[in-house]
């Protein structure tokens, strides 16, 4: 993201930029926070089983967790779609505007320029359909082989209530952590 | 008539001579008793060995090995007899027995020792009583602790893969699917 | 004919006792070591130590009969270093009085002052009650110490006990000098394939190594090479400031010594005349 | 005439203690139960077990009998039941490999023409058994090759580097 290639951003750069703001709709965050439940749920059933951890005795601790969890996860659902969206948008350009432009080509009454902002919404969406799917499914993946490497390997030994708080927890902060960079 | 006389009295004594002039150091058993587990886990296999050493200069007669230290509400015998008995066990040798129990219930148990009576020569009638070597006490984990720690969970294992999948799976294909629709092999720029 | 009969018969009936007694004893010399059970009291020698006066004047009672049996190594003289130790040791009780038998503790000490303890192992208390003309075996299990191998040690088992009437008694089951011996570490197949996994992993090691040293080494020295050979085509010495028939001569015959032609060398004397 | 009946007299109390084993077991008929350790996590060593009831047409009780398994003879233990014996093997793991252990029986004759045949140094197959118990020892189950949790770890790596690389070529 080099100064120099910024200053040459056309308009249509320009508008494309207002729509990555960082908040996301109502619609895409309950999306979020489902698939973010979802991911926080898995460990549950992953102690009771395997850990053999009583359900009701630590009903508590695992409400907890999921919910911390849950919020961190989808922070870094949102993180990581922020930095995604950005980039699949540049690389779906001219796909994209291809295929409207052929869609729209017949009708004559549209004019250049209203073709255009249909391409732009167009791209838009695909960016940020595709950020948010990618996001969700890389964190998972991350958030699951953080989980069952510190719960089974680096906190073997530790009694099943710590181990649970400790691995949920590190899994769900690193998670966050990670999205904020694009570099892992 | 006389030389008949002799002969049977050397005769008899030549039986009873040995028991009685040795009656000291007759047969004598040393008898082990051990539990061969490194776990002692409820439902799981305790391996009981009792090891018989006939230590005296004699053989010891009808041996009787009786171990009633094990309630029936508590162990249940898998293989293997609680009391048993051998017809005549030679000096300077030794047998083994082992019984296969099985607890039913987790908590500390005190293993006490087993009762073992054998007569010491073929005439006398008179039973040595013993008592074998007692293991102590010794913790039976219930069992969920030792499948926490032992059993592989392959069954839960598979039914987490299977949570997982729709929460792996389905982010995945939408975003391969829009993906391969729009994505055209990116010219090799360098 | 028949006296010589009687006496065949009074010979075979003295023979018979003999061989009745032999058969018994038939199957294997007895090589478990019959101890005798009250052994002499300890050799007081002058620095002995309280516990070690102590235990001089307590007694074995008369009573008590004590048996040791060596089960693990099932030779008691040679122990080998660092493996476990097992023994068995019967108690009778002959009395008509309950015998209630406490601790019993081994050690090893030093082969020519027994009062001089090498290795004390841990004492096991039995607490168990002997009821009269009744037996009872103990298990007893102690390991020498890797270090102590290939040399001899007194080794001292004692059985303390009291009776009913609470005095306390006392016999040492075992007090003899044993050898501690080389554990004879068989090479079982986990080793084995331990040293090979070694070996393995060392000769990766060095492939490794050799591989980065050769690769690296030849990065370094090439560089240089190269630069000489660039040297003559494009260096970077100007040759413009020669005459051109100089620089053809260096060209085409560099084998010629630097003679120049009377021709060349007055143009060029009269050509730097003039420019000075 | 008297000197011969006094050796034979002589000769037959000499020989007394033989006759009391004399007649064997006809037709043995063998019901057998046999269990060996199972796994290597709880137990420490390998234990063999056979307890058989022998039952003869001649319906000789509790006969002494004696056991030949790999070369290590062993007396059948009597339990209190009648006729019912159990043959007890117990050693360390690798000396009690998993196989078909054949336990060979022998009554007091067969035993004793076997001590003869091992003092002598004779293979001691030759001899014919009273019967024979097949015991098969599966082996010791000492805990899954691959840890089932190292197996789910490596798995779910492998997608996070598959979701790592796919990343970096949408960053990139």
């Amino acid at each position: 993201m080099a100064g120099g290639k910024q200053n040459k951003l056309s308009r249509e750069e320009e508008l494309l930029l207002q729509d990555f703001s960082r908040n996301v709709s109502t619609k895409s965050s309950a999306l979020f926070y489902g698939n973010a439940f979802i991911v926080s749920a898995i460990p549950v059933w992953l102690f009771w089983r395997i850990h053999q951890m009583d359900l009701y005795q630590s009903a508590i601790i695992f409400a907890i967790g999921t919910i911390i969890s849950t919020y961190l996860v989808a922070m870094a659902y949102r993180n990581l779609k922020f930095i995604l969206k950005h980039k699949i948008a540049v690389k779906r350009e001219d796909a994209v505007a291809k295929e409207t432009l052929k869609k729209f080509a017949d009708d004559k009454r549209m004019t250049k320029k209203e073709k255009d902002e249909r391409v732009l919404w167009k791209k838009n969406e695909i960016a940020d359909y595709e950020a948010t799917t990618f996001s969700i499914f890389y964190n998972n993946a991350l958030y699951l082989a953080l989980l069952i490497v510190s719960s089974f390997f680096v906190l073997k030994n530790f009694n099943p209530v710590v181990n649970y708080s400790l691995a949920v927890g590190s899994a769900a902060g690193l998670l966050a952590l990670f999205s904020t960079s694009s570099k892992i | 008539m006389k030389f008949w006389v002799a002969a049977s009295l050397i005769l008899a004594s030549v039986y009873i001579l040995p028991s009685y002039e040795e009656e000291e150091s007759g047969a004598r058993l040393l008898v082990s008793k051990n539990i061969l587990n490194q776990y002692l886990v409820e439902g799981k296999d305790l391996t009981v060995e009792y090891k018989i050493f006939n230590v005296g200069s004699r053989v010891a007669f009808d041996v009787v090995l009786n171990d009633n230290t094990f309630p029936e509400s508590s162990f249940s015998v898998v293989s293997g007899n609680l009391k048993v008995t051998w017809e005549r066990i030679a000096p300077n040798s030794n047998v083994t027995h082992a019984v296969i129990l099985r607890p039913l219930k987790p908590g500390y148990y005190n293993f006490t020792a087993a009762e073992i009576s054998y007569v010491v020569s073929e005439d006398s009638n008179e039973r040595t009583i013993g008592y074998t070597s007692y293991p102590g006490e010794g913790g039976i984990v219930p069992q969920k602790d030792f499948d926490r720690r032992f059993s592989p969970h392959v069954l839960d294992w598979l039914v987490f893969a299977f949570m997982t999948l729709p929460s792996l799976g389905i982010p995945f294909l939408l975003w391969y699917s829009s993906k391969s629709k729009y994505d055209q092999p990116k010219p090799k720029k360098n | 004919m028949s006296r010589i009969l009687r006496n065949f018969i009074i010979l075979l009936l003295l023979v018979m006792p003999t061989t009745v007694l032999f058969f018994e004893q038939a199957l294997s010399p007895n090589e478990i070591l019959s101890e005798d059970s009250n052994s002499g009291p300890f050799p007081s020698s002058k620095h002995t130590i309280k516990t070690e006066e102590e235990q001089a004047t307590i007694k074995p009672s008369p009573d008590a009969d004590t048996f040791i049996l060596f089960t693990k190594p099932n030779n008691p003289l040679e122990l080998p270093a660092g493996k476990p130790v097992r023994i068995l040791i019967g108690f009778t009780n002959k009395g008509n009085l309950d015998f209630f038998v406490d601790t019993l503790e081994a050690s090893l000490r030093y082969p020519q002052d027994y009062s001089y303890f090498l290795q004390n192992f841990t004492s096991v208390t039995y607490n168990t009650v002997i009821q009269p003309h009744r037996q009872a075996t103990f298990e007893y299990g102690f390991v020498p110490s890797e270090a102590f191998s290939a040399r001899p040690f007194g080794l001292t088992i004692s059985l303390s006990y009291k009776d009913s009437e609470g005095t306390v008694f006392q016999s040492s089951v075992f007090n003899e000098t044993i050898q501690v011996v080389e554990p004879d570490e068989g090479l079982d197949g986990e080793t084995f394939f331990l040293y090979i996994f070694l070996v393995a992993i060392v000769i990766l090691l060095l492939v490794g190594a050799h591989q980065i040293v050769t690769s690296f080494g030849r990065k370094h020295l090439t560089k240089p090479r190269q630069t000489v050979e660039l040297g003559t085509q494009n260096s970077d010495v100007d040759y413009d400031w020669l005459p051109k028939e100089t620089l053809q001569g260096l060209n085409k015959s560099p084998r010629r010594s630097p003679k120049q032609s009377p021709r060349q060398r007055r143009n060029l004397r009269s050509k730097g005349a003039g420019e000075e | 005439m008297a000197a011969t009946c006094q050796i034979c007299v002589v000769l037959g109390l000499f020989l007394l203690p033989a006759f009391i084993y004399g007649d064997t077991c006809l037709a043995p008929v063998v019901k057998s139960q046999t269990y060996s350790t199972p796994e290597a996590v709880v137990s420490t060593d390998t234990v063999l077990i056979a307890e058989f009831t022998l039952t003869c047409k001649n319906n000789l009780k509790n006969i002494n009998l004696y056991a030949d398994i790999g070369g290590r003879t062993i007396p059948a233990t009597k339990t209190y039941e009648a006729n019912k014996y159990q043959i007890s093997i117990s050693d360390e793991h690798k000396k009690l490999p998993p196989g078909t252990y054949e336990i060979r029986i022998f009554d007091e004759e067969g035993f004793a023409a076997l001590r003869k045949a091992q003092r002598s140094g004779e293979s001691t197959d030759s001899l014919k058994p009273l019967f024979t118990i097949s015991l098969s020892h599966q082996g010791i189950w000492s805990g899954p090759v691959l840890q089932s949790e190292f197996v789910a770890a490596m798995t779910a790596i492998i997608v996070w580097w598959l979701a790592y690389t796919a990343r970096g070529k949408l960053l990139a």
